[in-house]
């Protein structure tokens, strides 16, 4: 078990795919020459060439669409959009494409693609580089969504949406890709449904995604520590279509939820996942679930005002602390 | 092309054109459903043009006037019709509809209700029968219009630059609806806004279903020997409304008169019928044979067919029992 | 009180805001010459001519952004998509600049545009037709989002869209265009904030908007009139943002809650709806809240199935049955 | 152009190298943070144009190299520094960072992140523009791999076809981050790629701010008289890399000593001396003046201002007390 971080594990997976089979190609807006935004596809044109290993002009829908074109016929491409902001612009091909075309050919076409890009707010890029859309890609039937909150899931994650038969998203994090962790030596395929339980606890469930999970961990360290509540932490790296009986066999446990999300809270993760609690486990509940969210603005430069849009582990740490009146 | 070739082409386009004309029917019947887009008046470019290559092994692909396309491509007709009447026995299990038929069978890739939606994903599956190193091509049918779309710039400079055998084929009919090709496009001659991408191209009428063979022929070989793409403009006209919903008030009779003049139907007919090889008769008993096999064939069984079983909704949304869903084929 | 059709209404408040100010404008596909392929804006390029009603070519993203960027001159552009699920074309430019714009410009810059479109499910028109998307409009910050069950409301909301200062969606129904109402005579302005008690209840609330409104209308009359129960209907017309009191206030008083959207359920306005009950007035729930929403699928174009992707009254009705075990 | 403005433009773009190789110290120093792009090496471009345009009175849009053309139309650059310092007296009141600078007053209309987003607002606030009927341009300054976008093609077709007056301007330097122009464009002679509108177009050297003035002059007036769209291509060169992350590895050294030659203010300044209108000492003293007023009143003003409050947050999300949200002016 070696340590890596985020941005080697995807590149380590991206490698083994393309190595494991010659229709596997990604594709993006410098991912080649250059190596990538965030390294995922650092080498990679040296050793795959330029035919698979493609480097696209700035044409977003375009190139997303041409990859779902060569879907089709059996190819498996790995689509980069550098930013999910930019994802606006492929939404098109994304949705109306992919998403549809196994369905409206009554199961005769798919569309077999992957499409990662860094989302999620980093450090003082602006309105128009830090949105985080996952609830926008959760949305609509077809597609499946799912957001690595590690290393050993970022790797495991992609090798298994480059197999997959269905069009996956992968949400990563601009803040994460040089997080360390343990990634097996050994080949390994991650699930791309359900969600984890990554820690115990019996007195409230907190749950996250990608780099909410984190906050999450710290957040039930220290109420551990400080207030002697036990929180179990749930991972949901699969956000379409969510674990609804992970997320239920958790509360009726704990009886307790709250649901850590990086976005603005309209019509988001944690309004679904209070709303399934709701539909599977609402007699269960001891109190109502909260959800810890941005603040509804979009993200705005000065580093303050970021830091106070976005939540973080102690906004967790005082939800639960209201929750339970500590 | 030989005599056999032009009277089999003959027949077929005749056929498109009671097929579509029973279409109307059927919608006007309330048989068919949703929006129906009819090709009458275009048969000489999907004919034409497909003549010219390999229908059922190159790729195809279009918009939603699509039902001609994949039938020349070799879909069963009465799949097609089965289709439109939202029948399980559909060339889409009657999920799809008039601006979905599929054929992957065949390679007819389907037709997609987005307008430019299909300009990428050619140039996708160009890439694919690039990697995978046969002498096939890829072939996008799409309208006049659908070139205003940003997709058009950007899979026209991915075509040109990545080298991708892909023809586009732009169906000039002259308007987008009820707009005026002059109204929406700065330069109307399409076939001239490609000089922008270095891609070859040229125009052609698109009535006379042996000038687009002839132009298509140089166009696909152009493609197939793996210089790149190409673009090729014909000029053409529909004759009914854009779908079933429009009332067609924006065209002048004059200029339907004008172009019902030029019918590529007739016009092939007419000159078989001056070069001896086919009679009047032979015509009539052809549109006979035509309309007797739709009516008992195609409108029959598209007509007994079952329809889909509501316990089947939600099949086809994802995959079934995929193993990597599970992280693994175990 | 004159009756008219919703899309007569649409016309009438195009045709009126107009008149009022030199700077409105209205833009899209076969909107001016066709004049509309609902009728929207039917004769008004004969009595305003092509500079102010402009026919577009099919440049979704080209013509909202052309909106957009006459609209920081004091342009006032109505700008027609004709069908929700060309939108997606357009996302980059309403929501990267119209929506982001005046915050990003520490509010120097506005993008008051109104962008309308027909969205939701009609007849048969296939899964690249039907989608219902006002969800992923809702999620944006910056962007007011409004959808009208009337004619009334299609009226005085598109007028008060028009004049309001910041960028309005509004999400209108293929299937309601023809629905007749009573509109005032004299010019009206609807709110663009709140939610309406269209009927008065005390056993149960229904949320509905858009069309499902009416089927809460309709299963409000069924359950009153064959089981007893007295629902209360709300007309949630303002999706962004939504009337938290009010909806708090209804459900203190009924202590029940279903919601009735013709969308998918994940990340939608059921969902969100919920999540304001439990935030805001869970503990006087009386029964878990349900959604009653879309099957999760494309939407299939053969009838029967399409039928059965969507919900209608009787579903709403079952669901409240169900939820009083009657 | 006379002595003076010659002088004077020598002052500008000098004051703008300044500027820029300050903010890259801010940067290194933390004081800035998110991207940063610079425009070193470009000064003639925004300065050429402008000078032949009205800056301050025609309206001006680019992407997020955006510092120097808010300068240029009038923007305080204490301001602007302010801004890439997150404060409340920046040009964006510290919401909008390096990328988004703004400043309405002085009618440059913003710097935008989104590669091709200004293409369709510059021709909207030509629209404004033409219905108020003033004798204004709209003028957009992008790069030349934002071409590859689809919004320039719907762009370019909507500008010609409503005759709009708006002028493109296309820096080329060459990349887009780190991809060679010729990797991702099938056309890389940009002026070329906008015959497909019937847009008239020019090629001009970007680095000798005298052809740009003229040819932008001649471009300027053909917008302003009317005629509608032009597009202006200026060959460029960014010294640095392509934002401060950016570690600028795919040129070659040969190719930068090139074009650090023609280094765009001391091809003026060495013009100037020649012609016997300035001394070096006279350009050493004028640099010193730059040079202290950045630091004594830039960079002071930017260090000393105050940062926004967080209480005022939410503030600029919408509009503040709009009447018609609740329905009327009541
Ligand atoms: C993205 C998108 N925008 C608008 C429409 C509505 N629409 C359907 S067909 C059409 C006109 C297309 O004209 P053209 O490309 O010339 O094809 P034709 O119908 O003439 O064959 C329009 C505007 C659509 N389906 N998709
Ligand atoms: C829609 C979109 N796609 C990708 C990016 C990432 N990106 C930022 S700048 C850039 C290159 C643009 O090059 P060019 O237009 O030539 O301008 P230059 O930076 O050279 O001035 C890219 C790909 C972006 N910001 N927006
Ligand atoms: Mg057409
Ligand atoms: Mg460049």
């Amino acid at each position: 078990m070696a340590e890596m971080m985020y941005w080697e594990a995807i590149r380590r997976a991206h490698d083994e795919e393309m190595a494991n089979d010659p229709m596997v190609i990604c594709m993006g807006e410098d991912i080649g020459v250059a190596g990538g935004t965030y390294k995922a596809t650092k080498g990679l044109y040296e050793k795959y060439g330029p035919e698979r290993v493609i480097d696209t002009p700035i044409s977003e829908n375009g190139y997303t669409g041409l990859g779902i074109g060569a879907s089709f016929l059996g190819v498996r491409p790995i689509i980069e959009i550098m930013s999910v902001n930019f994802a606006w612009l492929a939404m098109d091909q994304l949705f109306n494409s992919a998403a549809k075309v196994r369905y409206m050919s009554g199961g005769q076409l798919t569309a077999p693609i992957v499409m990662r890009s860094a989302g999620g707010t980093a450090h003082q890029l602006g309105a128009q580089h830090s949105a985080r859309m996952e609830k926008v890609f959760m949305g609509i039937a077809g597609l499946r969504v799912v957001t690595p909150s590690t290393p050993k899931q970022a790797y495991g994650l992609l090798k298994s949406a480059v197999r997959c038969n269905d069009p996956v998203y992968i949400n990563e994090h601009e803040l994460m890709y040089n997080m360390k962790g343990e990634v097996p030596d050994e080949e390994f395929f991650h699930p791309l449904e359900g969600s984890d339980v990554v820690r115990e606890g019996h007195d409230v469930t907190l749950f996250g995604y990608n780099i909410s999970v984190h906050w999450c961990l710290q957040a039930a360290d220290i109420l551990s520590k400080q207030f002697g509540i036990e929180a179990e932490v749930i991972d949901l790296y699969a956000l379409s279509p969510l674990d609804r009986a992970g997320i239920a066999a958790s509360v009726r446990k704990t009886h307790r939820a709250v649901i850590a999300e990086e976005a603005e809270p309209c019509v988001g993760v944690g309004a679904e996942v209070m709303a399934i609690i709701n539909e599977e486990c609402f007699f269960e509940l001891d109190a109502p679930p909260v959800r810890v969210s941005a603040v509804n603005v979009p993200i705005p430069y000065n580093h303050t005002l970021e830091k106070a849009a976005i939540p973080n582990a102690n906004d967790v740490v005082a939800a639960v602390r209201k929750m339970f009146g500590k | 092309m030989n005599v056999a070739d032009k009277k089999r082409l003959l027949r077929e386009m005749l056929f498109a054109r009671r097929f579509e004309e029973r279409c109307y029917e059927a919608y006007v019947e309330r048989k068919i459903g949703g929006f129906l887009h009819l090709y009458s008046g275009e048969e000489a470019c999907a004919h034409g043009v497909l003549e010219a290559a390999r229908p059922g092994d190159d790729y195809v692909i279009t918009g939603y006037r699509d039902h001609i396309h994949a039938i020349k491509c070799g879909a069963d007709p009465k799949k097609v019709m089965a289709e439109l009447y939202g029948k399980e026995t559909g060339s889409s299990r009657g999920r799809g509809g008039s601006m979905h038929i599929f054929d992957v069978e065949h390679h007819f890739m389907g037709g997609y209700a987005l307008v430019g939606g299909p300009f990428p994903l050619a140039a996708g599956m160009a890439k694919a029968i690039k990697m995978k190193g046969t002498d096939q091509i890829s072939i996008c049918f799409l309208g006049d219009a659908a070139n205003n779309q940003g997709t058009f710039h950007e899979s026209m400079n991915m075509a040109k630059i990545w080298n991708l055998p892909v023809l586009y084929v732009c169906e000039n009919n002259l308007y987008g609806i009820g707009t005026r090709i002059d109204r929406s496009t700065a330069v109307v001659d399409q076939y001239k806004r490609v000089s922008g991408y270095d891609i070859p191209s040229a125009q052609t009428d698109g009535q006379d279903v042996e000038a687009v063979y002839k132009a298509a022929k140089k166009a696909v070989d152009y493609v197939r020997s793996g210089k790149g793409p190409y673009f090729l403009e014909l000029m053409t006209y529909r004759y009914r409304g854009h779908s079933m919903s429009d009332s067609n008030a924006y065209r002048s009779k004059d200029e339907e008169r004008m172009w019902s003049k030029r019918d590529p139907i007739i016009l092939l007919r007419d000159r078989l019928i001056e070069a001896g090889e086919l009679t009047l008769d032979d015509y009539k008993a052809m549109d006979t044979e035509i309309l007797d096999e739709i009516e008992d064939e195609i409108i029959a069984f598209a007509e007994q067919s079952p329809e889909p079983r509501v316990e089947e909704l939600e099949k086809y949304c994802l995959a079934e029992n995929d193993p990597w869903v599970l992280g693994g084929g175990r």
